[in-house]
């Protein structure tokens, strides 16, 4: 049984046990079912994994929603500014994500951040296409995606 | 007596059976039928005109007052001697003249539907159920005109016939309806005596006319003769027994019937006494115009049928004695002539007098039967012939309507025209220069001269012995049309009087005129061009008229343009409303108010009308789909902002699935192009315009006055305590009003399948075999 | 001030709703409409938002959330048809 | 107080991102510069009025509801974008003429819906 | 707002019956559609709008506290819009198979049945 | 009580939903089709002869007391109208086992059919306006889809006619009720009619305006009656049959209901429209027939000059209870003697194999017994006695000679006459006439099950024709019900108004 | 280039849809929304929602993988053909409507079972449920039959 499903099986437990079912009780659950195998499996390997995910995961959350305020406010001064000051391109950027989830959930979230935009994969996989709002240096882009791809594939892979 | 009626009908599904066990003497054993209710009928004799009517009542259809009511007087016995009598010998003529016919069996079954039928016409007491039986010998007068059915001249005559005698049944049931309401009752024998009420009710000129044409119609009254000639399509047999000694005197049964009830006034007299005269000398003279046999007897048999209604136009004692004679004496002497035609037409197959010639040596019988016959067609002594004309012409001379003098004038060109035509008939064919024919021609069997021999006969006997029927029979019939008793009695010698001196000079001039037969026709050929503007053209006008104007319609309102459909569907629609608007106009209640609008409120209404004209004008097809999409946000907004929120998911999930499938299918067809010229955009506009505004109107109106109180309180206070749900939109859908949801799924389901058997059954080209059988 | 906030905010998703209209109806080409209409879409979520919290009902959400879940198909739809090699006549 | 304070922030931010998203859909030159627009702005603006109904109800249920609105939203609008840029770009939707650069060009196959990559060049 | 609405629902009308007028057989379905909305709007309007009152009962209650929506008319809407999307699928479909069969979009090309 | 008015429905319902089911299998679709519609006509009867009994039966569905709920209302009109639209089904079922191709079966054939006459029951049956609206899109969506089995060109041509015009019928019926709604705010027939004498607002005469026309497109009245000819004569010819035997008479129910029950027939407007709209009806209708040389197109317009007589006799009711009845006993004739002419050219189809006039012939030489079978029911179709039709047309023309309505009694009369004439027109062509040279005249298949089909229909016409007087007390009582909407609103409300 | 270069599948098929990232997504979004349409259709009676809307999210969970995947793919997600899916939901709805006919009521009549569970507590199973249900299989039943078979025509 996986780690996840443990933890969400405690949850249950909990909200059984305070006669709760309401989100909020479940999530209290979940959270406490969280600490407690991290504390007391913490020597099993994949236990000790899920224990490091879950902070990734809302670090990955952070990560993106900054991204997603910033590339907004980016894009408001362009439409709210006469002057157009957009430099745009579609450039291909190599992608190391190799299962479906991850490439799709790294495609996903450029979509959501900044000035980025995923066409598409090449049907081998190797290339993600990207639409770029502002093509100041390319390396630069490349750069900024692996960093994303990085901490999409610790989540994931 | 309604067994005796009834008998042919029931007889008529067995015929083809006995023809196919008895095939030589099938007609013999059929006229067994006739021949006993002739015997049933003259059992009768005594009793009905000594003790008065029989009546006979069985119920049929008490809510129209339709019983199978049926009285048997002089007149009716009259009738159904002639009826029974005649279509026993037309039973036993039919079976050898028609005797190696693939078709006998179906004309025996007609035959005896027809006989039966016209029974029921003159023994039905009650109004509607001489209709039903009226309509009967029409229809079967139909079926035995288009005898020989592949020849498209006898189906068209017979459909002439037909469209002639029904459509004055029309008039006739019409007149019927009328008569009943103004007499109190649908009974003759009611109605007979009650005279005085039906001629002084203001309905009864209507009532009248409308009658008249029924019986006009079916005795081949002026205008409406044309079409009896035409019906000589049908085989011999059928023209002797239908289309001169029974059928055709269904009118002239009606008048006399009527009479009593109905006659006596200056219109009955105008009516019958005009129509008839003119046919009367219309007919003899088209007559003798003919050459074709069948179609001069024809003729003359519509010369007969103008004088009978003439006699009952005129209606007095005399003219109704006169009428009962006259119609004895024809149907003995044309149902025999008919027979001889027949014989002519069967030994030698010549059709047309110019074609014969010098049989009488070949066919004595034959011609001495046609010489006895065409001697009473002529009216010459001692024939009974002879005593209905000198009858006919004390009728003429003594009535007192100041007319009279014209009748008789017409009574005496007739009368000299008459002899004529009987001329021809009785010596054309026998004497003079042998026609030319392949082989000699023989004498008929016996089967075919039974009929034309007996009724000559008959002829004979009555002229010379009159008083076998005329105290008894004929008075008892003339007392039935007259409505008092008549006892006249009838001889063949008056001594020397005028109406003999007349018929004399009749016998005389017409003998010259058939000698000079075809000078006369040579002469009078001029009336074929006034025959172009005749009733039989009119006819024909008519019908090429109707369908013209058929087709005419049809490209007007079926022109199969949807547009034309719709708009006269939305503006006959938009016409009603405005005009209840205009006969109720406190139903208008516009009192437009903008004021209580909020700002996000009116832009979404603005979005959604935009959208809408968007998806109107938008050149690009899935551009119009996409702003179909942005009608169904707003209108799911529209929905939040008024509390439905089961609404505006509904909405947002349909509007979904919608633009998917709009999509799908999209794909295959082509782009907008633009078909219309912006002329007919405008109209089209101002229609929708017209329509959106009359809803606008409506709408708001109905706004302005509500009835307070509305049914869905009931479900608001009952949703939670007895249908246990909070979500009373919800509960109503499963619960409270559960027959609208189920009928919603099984509209769903149809839906599907219907879609599924567009995608997925096409015919691949196979669209010769739609309905092959499964196994 | 929420009542000022909320003003504002049907304000501007009014007029961003026209923007998205304007777009929807000018085109030029069918993904623009196609885009314009997902806006569309996405404004309606917020919409509903907004009038939740003006009104404090909270049973609309429930459209939002559907809304949410459902609108992209719509555009997945288009974007077939264009793949498809659905007509062109449409640009 | 300080709810209704961070209510009206949440609320009057994420109407004006959806403001911007629709400027944005007016005013940029080509289709994909559009999306842009939408596609982050249309997010984020929902994003934050939902997260402002949330904090204004604090209630189990709303915010249950409100983070699976927005869930939903993060999960779909960026597979809308994808859809539709990807269809548009390949059947040829003009483009802004000023673009920099297009590693995309002539990559697809139409008829084998092959999607090739820019080694493709180096391997003939 | 009821006058609005009036308004609103007069112009779909109005512009639905002015698409099925077209020739063009793909029009006739846009108009289906746009009729098959406009005449639930009608109801909707016709029974009465109400703001912020949805037909709910809230949990604690055995009816709704004060006047809500009418739910009545919003089943029936909610009936009409299930019929208006399956009778449209059926027309929809229609349409293509009568645009293969016939092979023009056009309405002035199918009178062979008429006439 | 409660299963006697909801089993006409519920049968047919759940054969159709059964044979849906089991779609797969031509045994079992053969078997719901004749188990369905026995069991139709069996309950059909028992339905006529409680209501005989006791008047109007009611039947409040969910036990939700009317108005609130859903009521089945069975007056004696209803109930003749159920028992006439179950033996049309049943010998469309027996007439479609014998003619219905498997490729037809497979389509969905036998469900659609049992669930048309679940819409066209349930349309009789219903006492509830918004009800009714979905029984008639139930029977839409029925005939749509049946309408288009085959997928032949005329088909889709005819389909797209008819669909349009139906949904715009629908639409403005849909329209109506919702006004109607937003005026009293009821859907109750009953409960309408009391709400609007209370009401007394100009309205109630402009939305019955809206209600005739919603309800003469489905009828094919004048002027609404285009998608009839241009759609009938396409599909199957059983289902032709169907269609010409009961579709267009739920519109003439829904008129005869409607303007009974809730609006006031003594209204001038609403009579004259009725009457110019019989009178109109009739006469293009058999004009339009008069053009046609196509055996199921001439058929088809004579429906429509039909349903004149029929809204002839609604049209006068206020002024005599015999028109009424005369237009109620119409509707029964006219049911099921249209149907069988229908399954006659289906089997003259099946022996010449064209519905064209001219190319057929002979029929009268080859099948004397098809010519018979054909001859009844044309005869009757042309008011001929003593057939059926003609105590229609009698008793519609002697109501309207009551009421002194001159001139439709003499449209009434020409209009019979001109009939006669498209018959004679089809007897002459199709079964006197010779046959053409070149007819593949190649009889497939057994046509027993067609032959007792038209056979039986024919003894029904017969029937009615000489056993006319059960019949016509049967119409007058079901008119005088309908001219007292007392009884129907007391029996439906429970207390008098 | 060292890099393996995979191959696309030679299936016509499976190249319908090409984009890696519909598809993926589509995978996951088909469970959720079947999710969320049994929600609402077991809430719907006490909150917007019920038959129809589930019925319709259901649908739109067949046309989110018909999109990512398949025809067939849809199909098989719904393992019965789907017009024995709408068979089977007219049979429910009648049989909900019949239940009331046995007692002598009439046809529709609801009728109502209190159930105590554990975990949810008091429960109101009834007729009208069951008819919803129905509502349900019906509206999925038929929306997915259209849309499955019209996109089966492009093909
Ligand atoms: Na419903
Ligand atoms: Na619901």
């Amino acid at each position: 049984m996986s780690p996840l499903s443990w933890n969400l099986i405690l949850a249950l437990i909990w909200a059984a046990v305070t006669s709760n079912f309401s989100g909020a009780n479940l999530l209290v659950g979940f959270v406490l079912g969280y600490l407690i195998l991290g504390f007391a499996l913490r020597d099993v390997p994949d236990f000790a994994r899920y224990r490091k995910k879950v902070p990734g995961l809302f670090l990955l959350l952070g990560h993106f929603l900054r991204d997603l305020v910033v590339s907004n406010l980016r894009v408001a001064y362009d439409v709210l500014t006469p002057t157009h000051y957009m430099r745009p391109a579609v450039v291909a950027v190599p992608l190391r994500a190799k299962t479906d989830g991850a490439i799709t959930i790294l495609a996903n979230m450029i979509s959501l951040t900044p000035g980025t935009l995923s066409l598409d994969v090449s049907s081998d996989r190797s290339v993600l296409y990207l639409h770029v709002m502002y093509l100041d240096n390319e390396d630069d882009l490349r750069e900024q995606i692996r960093k994303l791809e990085d901490r999409v594939l610790a989540l994931l892979e | 007596m309604l067994t005796g009626i009834l008998s042919g009908f029931l007889l008529a599904p067995l015929a083809p059976a006995l023809h196919r066990l008895f095939p030589r003497y099938s007609g013999w054993l059929l006229a067994l039928l006739p021949a006993g209710l002739t015997l049933y009928f003259l059992q009768q004799w005594l009793p009905v005109t000594q003790q008065g009517p029989l009546l006979s009542h069985i119920d049929w259809v008490p809510a129209l007052a339709m019983p199978l009511s049926f009285m048997l007087d002089g007149l009716s016995l009259l009738f159904a001697l002639m009826i029974c009598a005649i279509g026993a010998l037309i039973f036993i003529y039919a079976g050898r003249y028609l005797e190696d016919h693939r078709d006998l069996p179906r004309l025996y079954v007609l035959l005896l539907c027809f006989m039966a039928s016209m029974l029921g016409v003159v023994l039905s007491d009650n109004l509607i159920v001489l209709f039903v039986f009226w309509e009967l010998t029409s229809i079967t007068s139909y079926l035995l005109i288009g005898f020989n059915h592949e020849d498209a001249n006898a189906r068209a005559k017979a459909l002439q016939g037909l469209i002639v005698t029904v459509g004055g049944g029309l008039a006739l049931m019409t007149g019927f309806i009328l008569l009943g309401q103004i007499g109190g009752s649908y009974e003759l024998s009611v109605l007979i005596t009650r005279g005085d009420t039906i001629t002084a009710h203001p309905l009864y000129g209507l009532t009248l006319v409308l009658i008249v044409l029924g019986a006009f119609t079916k005795s081949a009254q002026f205008p409406f003769h044309f079409w009896l000639p035409n019906a000589m399509a049908a085989p011999t047999p059928v023209s002797a027994y239908l289309h001169s000694a029974t059928m055709v005197k269904a009118g002239i049964y009606l008048l006399a019937r009527l009479h009593p009830a109905m006659g006596g006034t200056e219109l009955w007299l105008l009516l019958l006494g005009g129509a008839g005269a003119i046919t009367m000398v219309l007919g003899v003279f088209l007559s003798l115009r003919a050459t074709g046999i069948k179609r001069m007897l024809a003729y003359s048999t519509v010369m007969a049928l103008g004088t009978l209604t003439m006699l009952i136009g005129l209606g007095t004692r005399t003219a109704l004695l006169a009428a009962m004679s006259y119609l004895l004496a024809h149907s003995l002497y044309k149902g025999a002539l008919f027979m001889v035609a027949g014989i002519i037409d069967h030994q030698t197959g010549r059709k047309d007098f110019l074609d014969t010639g010098g049989w009488a040596r070949y066919l004595p019988v034959t011609s001495a039967c046609a010489g006895l016959a065409a001697m009473s067609l002529a009216g010459v002594m001692p024939l009974f012939g002879f005593i209905a004309k000198e009858q006919l012409l004390e009728a003429g001379l003594n009535h007192g309507h100041a007319l009279a003098p014209l009748f008789s004038a017409a009574i005496v060109v007739a009368a000299t025209l008459g002899v004529a035509v009987a001329a021809v008939i009785g010596i054309r064919p026998w004497f003079g220069k042998p026609a030319a024919l392949t082989h000699t021609p023989s004498e008929a069997p016996p089967a075919m001269l039974l009929g034309p021999a007996l009724l000559a006969g008959l002829g004979l006997l009555l002229g010379l012995i009159p008083g076998l029927i005329d105290r008894s029979l004929l008075s008892a019939a003339a007392s039935a049309s007259l409505g008092e008793r008549v006892t006249q009695p009838l001889a063949l010698w008056h001594g020397i009087n005028t109406a003999l001196l007349i018929s004399l000079g009749a016998v005389l001039v017409g003998l010259v005129l058939f000698r000079y037969w075809q000078g006369f026709r040579h002469a009078t050929r001029w009336t074929d061009t006034l025959a172009r503007f005749g009733p039989e053209q009119a006819y024909h006008r008519l019908m090429d008229g109707l369908v013209a104007l058929s087709n005419s319609q049809t490209r007007l309102l079926q022109s199969g343009y949807l547009r034309y459909y719709l708009i006269s569907t939305l503006l006959t629609l938009v016409a009603l409303v405005i005009a209840a608007l205009w006969l109720n106009p406190d139903a208008l209640k516009l009192r437009p108010d903008f004021t209580d609008i909020q700002l996000h409120e009116a832009v979404i209404a603005a979005v959604l009308v935009i959208a809408t004209l968007a998806a109107v004008t938008l050149q690009s097809r899935l551009g119009a789909v996409a702003s179909l999409g942005a009608v169904g946000f707003s209108i799911a907004l529209l929905y939040v902002l008024f509390s439905a929120p089961d609404l505006s998911i509904t909405q947002v999930l349909v509007e979904t699935l919608t633009v998917i499938m709009l999509v799908l299918v999209l794909f295959r067809l082509p782009g907008f192009l633009r078909l219309t010229r912006t002329r007919t955009r405008l109209a089209d506009a101002l229609v929708g315009i017209t329509v959106g505004g009359m809803i606008t109107v409506l709408l708001l109106s109905v706004l302005g006055s509500r009835y307070h109180g509305s049914i869905a309180h009931y479900f608001i206070t009952e949703s939670v305590p007895a249908g246990y749900g909070r979500n009373i939109v919800n509960v109503i859908l499963v619960d409270f009003r559960a027959l609208d949801t189920l009928g919603e799924l099984f509209v769903l389901a149809l839906a599907a399948t219907g879609v599924y058997a567009m995608l997925k059954l096409r015919s691949k080209g196979d669209t010769t075999e739609p309905e092959e059988t499964h196994d | 001030m929420l009542e000022g906030a909320l003003f504002i905010s049907y304000l501007l998703l009014s007029l961003a709703l026209l923007c998205a209209l304007v777009r929807l109806v000018r085109g030029p080409t069918l993904p623009d409409r196609v885009v314009a209409l997902e806006l569309m879409a996405s404004l309606t979520v917020a919409f509903i938002g907004v009038y939740a919290l003006s009104n404090d009902r909270t049973a609309f959400l429930d459209v939002a959330m559907v809304l949410a879940l459902t609108a992209f198909l719509t555009a997945v739809g288009f974007a077939r048809y264009l793949e498809k090699g659905g007509h062109r006549g449409d640009q | 107080m300080i709810n209704d304070l961070l209510v009206s922030v949440m609320l009057v931010a994420g109407t004006f991102f959806m403001f911007l998203a629709g400027i944005g859909v007016l005013r940029m030159p080509d289709l994909l510069m559009r999306m842009h627009a939408t596609t982050k702005a249309g997010t984020l603006g929902a994003g934050l009025v939902m997260l402002a109904v949330a904090t204004h109800f604090l209630d189990a249920g709303v915010t249950a509801r409100t983070l699976a609105i927005i869930l939903f939203i993060l999960l779909t609008a960026p597979v809308a974008a994808h859809a539709i840029g990807r269809a548009a770009y390949f059947v040829g939707v003009p483009l802004w003429d000023k673009m920099l650069k297009d590693d995309l060009k002539h990559r697809y196959d139409p008829d084998t819906h092959i999607l090739g990559n820019p080694d493709d060049d180096k391997h003939p | 707002m009821t006058s609005l609405m009036a308004l609103v629902v007069g112009v779909l009308y109005a512009a639905a019956i002015y698409m099925m007028l077209r020739r063009s057989i793909v029009k006739l379905v846009i108009g289906l559609v746009l009729l098959s909305n406009a005449a639930n709007l009608l109801i909707f309007t016709a029974a009465g709008l109400r703001r912020d009152a949805p037909p709910l009962v809230p949990d604690d209650a055995q009816v709704p506290a004060g006047l809500v929506a009418d739910p009545l008319a919003q089943a029936l809407i909610l009936t009409a819009i299930v019929i208006g999307f399956g009778v449209l699928a059926f027309a929809v479909v229609l349409i293509r198979r009568a645009y293969e069969v016939v092979e023009a979009d056009d309405m002035h090309q199918m009178r062979d049945t008429d006439t | 009580m409660n299963l006697l008015v909801i089993l006409p429905i519920l049968i047919p319902l759940t054969a159709g939903a059964l044979s849906l089911l089991g779609r797969h299998s031509q045994r079992v679709q053969a078997a719901l089709a004749v188990i369905g519609s026995v069991a139709l006509v069996a309950s059909a009867v028992a339905l006529l002869l409680a209501t005989w009994e006791h008047g109007h039966i009611v039947t409040e569905l969910g036990r939700w007391p009317a108005p609130f709920g859903i009521v089945l209302v069975s007056d004696l009109l209803a109930a003749i109208m159920i028992l006439l639209s179950a033996v049309t089904g049943a010998a469309t079922a027996f007439y479609s086992l014998g003619s219905i191709s498997i490729a037809h079966r497979k389509g969905g054939y036998f469900p659609l059919m049992h669930l048309l006459l679940a819409g066209v029951n349930g349309a009789f049956l219903t006492g509830d306006i918004f009800n009714l609206y979905v029984w008639f899109e139930v029977m839409l969506v029925a005939s749509f889809s049946l309408l288009i089995l085959g997928g032949e060109r005329a088909q889709m041509e005819g389909a797209v006619k008819y669909v349009t015009l139906n949904l715009v019928s629908s639409a403005l019926f849909l329209s109506a009720i919702g006004l109607l709604y937003g005026l009293v705010g009821t859907l109750n027939m009953a409960d309408i009619a009391v709400k609007l004498g209370e009401v007394d607002s100009g309205m109630t005469t402009v939305i019955a305006m809206l209600f005739m026309v919603a309800f003469g497109i489905k009828a094919a009245a004048f002027p609404f009656f285009f998608w009839l000819p241009a759609s009938y004569h396409t599909p199957q010819v059983a289902v032709s049959a169907l269609f010409a035997g009961l579709l267009t008479k739920v519109g003439v129910y829904a008129l005869f209901r409607v303007f009974t029950l809730i609006f006031d027939m003594d209204d001038p407007l609403i009579h004259q429209v009725l009457l110019w709209g019989a009178g109109l009806t009739m006469i293009t209708g058999v004009l339009g027939a008069a053009a046609q040389f196509e055996f199921r197109r001439i058929l088809s317009f004579h429906i429509v000059s039909q349903i004149g007589y029929m809204m002839m006799g609604l049209a006068l009711a206020s002024v005599s209870v015999l028109a009424l009845a005369g237009g109620i006993f119409y509707i029964i004739h006219h049911i099921i003697v249209k149907a069988n002419l229908f399954f006659v050219s289906g089997l003259v189809y099946r022996l010449r194999g064209s519905y064209e006039l001219k190319q057929l012939g002979g029929l009268y030489r080859d099948k004397p017994w098809l010519a018979l079978l054909f001859l009844i029911p044309a005869l009757s179709l042309a008011g001929m006695p003593p057939l059926s039709g003609f105590f229609g047309k009698f008793i519609v023309i002697r109501g309207g000679v009551e009421a002194g309505a001159w001139a439709l009694v003499a449209a009434a009369l020409v209009v019979g006459l001109l009939t006669l004439y498209s018959m004679t027109k089809i007897w002459a062509e199709v079964f006197w006439k010779a046959a053409p040279e070149h007819t593949a005249s190649a009889p497939s298949g057994s046509n027993t099950l067609l032959y007792a089909t038209v056979t039986g229909l024919a003894l029904i016409t017969v029937a009615i024709g000489l056993g006319a007087q059960p019949v016509l007390v049967l119409a007058q009582a079901a008119a005088e019900q309908l001219l007292d909407p007392t009884r129907y609103i007391t029996a439906v409300l429970g207390e008098a108004p | 280039m060292t890099r393996e270069r995979r191959i696309p599948p030679p299936d016509r098929n499976a190249l319908r849809t090409q984009s890696l990232i519909l598809r993926t997504t589509g995978f996951f979004l088909l469970p959720l929304l079947l999710l969320f349409a049994l929600f609402l259709l077991l809430r719907g009676h006490n909150a917007p929602g019920g038959g129809f809307i589930a019925g319709l999210v259901a649908s739109a969970a067949i046309a989110v993988h018909l999109f990512a995947m398949s025809e067939a793919g849809a199909r098989r997600v719904l393992r019965v053909d789907p017009r024995d899916l709408f068979a089977w939901g007219l049979i429910l709805a009648l049989v909900a409507g019949v239940l009331g006919l046995f007692s002598g009521q009439p046809f529709l009549t609801a009728h109502w079972l209190t159930v105590s569970l554990p975990v949810f507590g008091e429960l109101k199973l009834g007729s009208p449920l069951l008819f919803d249900l129905g509502v349900f299989l019906v509206v999925v039943g038929t929306a997915s039959t259209i849309i499955i078979n019209l996109a089966e025509q492009d093909t």
